[in-house]
């Protein structure tokens, strides 16, 4: 058997269309789309109509994207952006507990450089509470930032309710799409966002680069000073490919969204009752239906992630522990200490993510490897031992 | 090679030598917490002032388990005073090298044996390690 | 005749070696580095062998170089970065008057938000005179920023000796490199210099991928904020295939260096001498000697600029009149502006720039070609009437 | 479309009408600024209150020729009066549109004909066009 791959949350592969049709803003029609020669206007034509095709997936117009190199700056241009602009208008920023590492470190830095941040709990499943957002809005709130589903776990926030209390007192609501883009079907105006993060090699376009939905009169400074390109928005010279590649993507994903979304919540769900089901001491992490349709996450009480993640490597199958972002530390992931898991079930934690090439034959292929893994790891655990 | 682990590493990984508890051991040591995400238990029976057997148990990473099987197995058969000569570079040197982030577990793995020799030293003499104490606090990275 | 591209200031067609070296990693080795699995590994791999590259090609070493989006993202990160970090030690920054706007922007951001920018002139070939940069030195400055070689005129500063003013008093110094690498040699020691700027795509590389050398022991915060990428310096899921593109465009620009710039300064001259000699009321703007192999710039007095870019287009002639970045806007240069061109001379100005493609018989093609067009515009132009 | 202009602009652009002086004529326009990178000049020759000839000179980017030398087309053969009805979104429209950086120099060539009317009515009759002031303030973009 090939190798498997379950770990399409970290990263995907770009799709041959997406490759192809990258090419030949390489080798041929290389030009700098602020240029006014053929080169440059051919390089234009294309970041223009890719453009509009993000825009199109997420019912927005495409004055309002602008693209960027990823995911991260999507989420650090949302938050410096509105507030270094805002500023005298409020310095607080609200932002949840289960946030990406990319919205939680720029709220950091923010809140050492002028800001205050309050962050948001939530419940076992990850959920945040509308009513615990309304409880702590201030006449000093400039923006609350939510993600629309989270990396780790999976579970998907009720964005429209949450933007609806944050609008009412005109305050700018960002969420971080970078999960659900292409898994669930997104629409800016039925959320009532005015921010919106993308991240292209998420939906199996390239890496390096993103976009942020900005809807049409957000108050913002650009995150990168310089030239004019993304009128006047995103300096530095358009990563022309990689737009292009976004743009084929997400006209993919979005083709036979719903087929997909059903065909891996199948399979998804074939996974986590087996393993729930064959492996004692197991926990599903997340909300159990508000979830991602490819993501399954689990504590196996006992014993330690990277060890099964390295079990796993051994039979060809790659998963992960906590976010990919942050796993070369491994300190465990502050979503599960979010959600209330002790600090050793958290270090447990195995995420597997699933995507459009995962066939069920892989699926049965890690029903059936995992619990030996299980075994052996717990016949060594010191923890195991004493608690059975 | 996954998680930047040495050929050794990963051999001792995939076969960790002497897993499993000593019954009646005239040593135990148990370092680190969950909080660290490793704990290690090691076991030894010692003859004559030799260590004749040692095993461990271990709760995290493949450093961690990889360091365990290694330290268990540099100690079989010396005496107590050459294995408190074993550090933890000696550990990292007989791995073929750790990845930086993962030179803790090396620590642990020290500490796991020194551990064991002052609770065999403290149940053979009254007296244990002098100044020895675990390296517990240390934490990740 | 194909088309004649000589833009390559602007951007840079990626070179075929690079592509077929990128492309492994969108569809094969697709993981992130991040993880764990043999995918990541892979991925990780790719990304370490490309950092030595780089780093070899400027007398670094592997660990201060630190991958980015692309020159601007590496002069916001180097300005902000030590900014945001140095901020109770000093708030005093020095530019000069001609660095990319990806500096002079940022420093306009950051003169917003605390700190005091001194911006120095220079002279009529665009060189900052070292003397002025001592005179202007405050014991609140805490970085010096500028140029190696300028994108619109090519004039070399004498970074060497102004570094070393820097240094003296302790004072961190960037350079912005994004238009002299892989058209000089560059070595950071000799340089003496803490921090410089790279961009992929300008020495045929892919877009979107950039880097910033961090001499060892610099102190600053990150400007990408999120996950734990790039030892901490720099979040964000890495561009693997345009990291390994950059590494190899590196590698090969720096194959033949020498041989190469000794080519492009003989086309160089022979266009500069040709265009001066065939078309009265022209003048060579930047440095006789100190400028770049590759660069040609001039003021074709009482026409204006675009219309000359879009007649040579016409006859497949891809040029540019200031600076690609920004020309958008066709506001005059700040660079013409500055080294003491009257408005409507700065107006006229075209910029050729040649690379590794260029030939001699594309070359003459300009040299036969412009003047037409220089004569019909000006039998155009009311003030070519006046003052002729 | 280099620029983004549309195929009717780069016509123009190529191919101008009406460039030149007219020698003595009835009225001179004279519009824009070389710190805004555009200047116009236009000429008209009236005969019964009906432009019988028109001319430009320009020193200006694509658009600023293209709508210069659109003006002077459209111009020919209306009565002043008609001619004062021709907008900058006459001249836009009859061009397939402008880039939106580009629309002040339809404002300027717009500027230009009332201008060269303007010299015209105050020749003939004494008087100019009432309340004529050219935009010539407008900056680029
Ligand atoms: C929810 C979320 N936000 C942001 C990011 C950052 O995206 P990128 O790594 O492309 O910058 C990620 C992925 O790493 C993510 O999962
Ligand atoms: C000198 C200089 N610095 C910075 C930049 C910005 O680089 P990029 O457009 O790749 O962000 C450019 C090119 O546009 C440049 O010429």
């Amino acid at each position: 058997m090939d190798r498997i791959y379950l770990d399409y949350a970290a990263t995907t592969p770009a799709l041959p269309e997406v490759i192809a049709g990258m090419l030949p803003y390489f080798k041929d029609n290389y030009g700098n789309p602020s240029s006014i020669h053929s080169f440059g206007q051919e390089a234009k034509a294309a970041i223009d109509s890719s453009r509009e095709k993000i825009a199109k997936s997420i019912g927005a117009k495409a004055e309002e994207i602008v693209f960027t190199s990823g995911g991260t700056e999507s989420d650090n241009f949302a938050l410096e952006g509105v507030a270094f602009k805002n500023q005298e208008k409020g310095n607080h920023i609200i932002v949840s507990k289960i946030e990406h590492h990319a919205v939680l470190e720029c709220a950091e830095f923010l809140g050492k450089h002028g800001f205050e941040v309050t962050t948001l709990p939530v419940d076992r499943f990850g959920v945040v509470n509308p009513e615990d957002l309304k409880k702590v809005l201030t006449d000093k709130t400039i923006l609350v930032s939510i993600m629309h589903a989270n990396n780790e776990i999976g579970t998907i926030q009720p964005i429209a309710e949450l933007s609806k209390i944050a609008k009412e007192k005109g305050i700018y609501f960002h969420t971080d799409a970078v999960q659900s883009f292409g898994h669930l079907p997104i629409n800016v105006d039925k959320l009532g966002i005015d921010l919106l993060s993308l991240s292209g090699h998420k939906f199996y376009g390239p890496k390096g680069i993103g976009a942020l939905y900005i809807k049409k009169g957000t108050r913002m400074v650009p995150f990168l000073h310089g030239g004019g390109q993304e009128r006047n928005r995103r300096a530095s010279t358009e990563n022309v490919p990689g737009i292009v590649g976004m743009g084929i993507a997400s006209e993919i994903v979005h083709l036979n969204l719903t087929d997909e979304i059903n065909r891996e919540t199948v399979l998804r769900d074939k996974l986590i009752n087996a393993i729930l089901k064959n492996i004692p001491d197991t926990i599903l992490n997340g909300h159990p239906t508000e979830r991602l349709p490819n993501n399954a996450n689990f504590s196996i009480k006992y014993i330690e992630g990277e060890s099964i993640l390295l079990n796993l490597d051994m039979l060809g199958i790659a998963g992960s522990s906590g976010s990919a972002c942050t796993s070369g530390s491994l300190d465990p992931s502050h979503v599960l200490l979010s959600i209330g898991l002790p600090h050793e079930i958290a270090h447990g934690s195995l995420r597997l993510t699933l995507g459009r090439f995962t066939e069920e034959k892989e699926i049965d292929y890690v029903i059936e490897n995992l619990p030996p893994i299980v075994e052996k790891l717990r016949a060594m655990s010191p923890i195991y031992k004493k608690e059975s | 090679m996954p998680g930047n682990y040495s050929e050794k590493v990963m051999e001792h990984f995939k076969n960790p030598r002497n897993v499993g508890e000593i019954p009646n051991p005239d040593g135990t040591g148990h370092v680190g917490n969950p909080v660290c995400g490793d704990i290690m238990e090691m076991y030894i029976k010692v003859k004559d002032n030799v260590i004749v057997d040692a095993k461990f148990k271990t709760f995290g990473c493949g450093a961690a388990i990889a360091t365990s099987s290694m330290v268990t197995e540099l100690v079989k058969g010396k005496t107590i005073d050459e294995a408190l000569k074993i550090s933890n570079q000696t550990v990292i040197d007989a791995l073929d090298g750790l990845p930086p982030v993962k030179r803790h577990c090396s620590v642990l793995a020290e500490d796991a044996l020194k551990s064991a020799i002052d609770d065999y030293l403290k149940k053979s003499t009254g007296q244990g390690l002098p100044g020895f104490k675990p390296h517990t606090e240390e934490h990740h990275g």
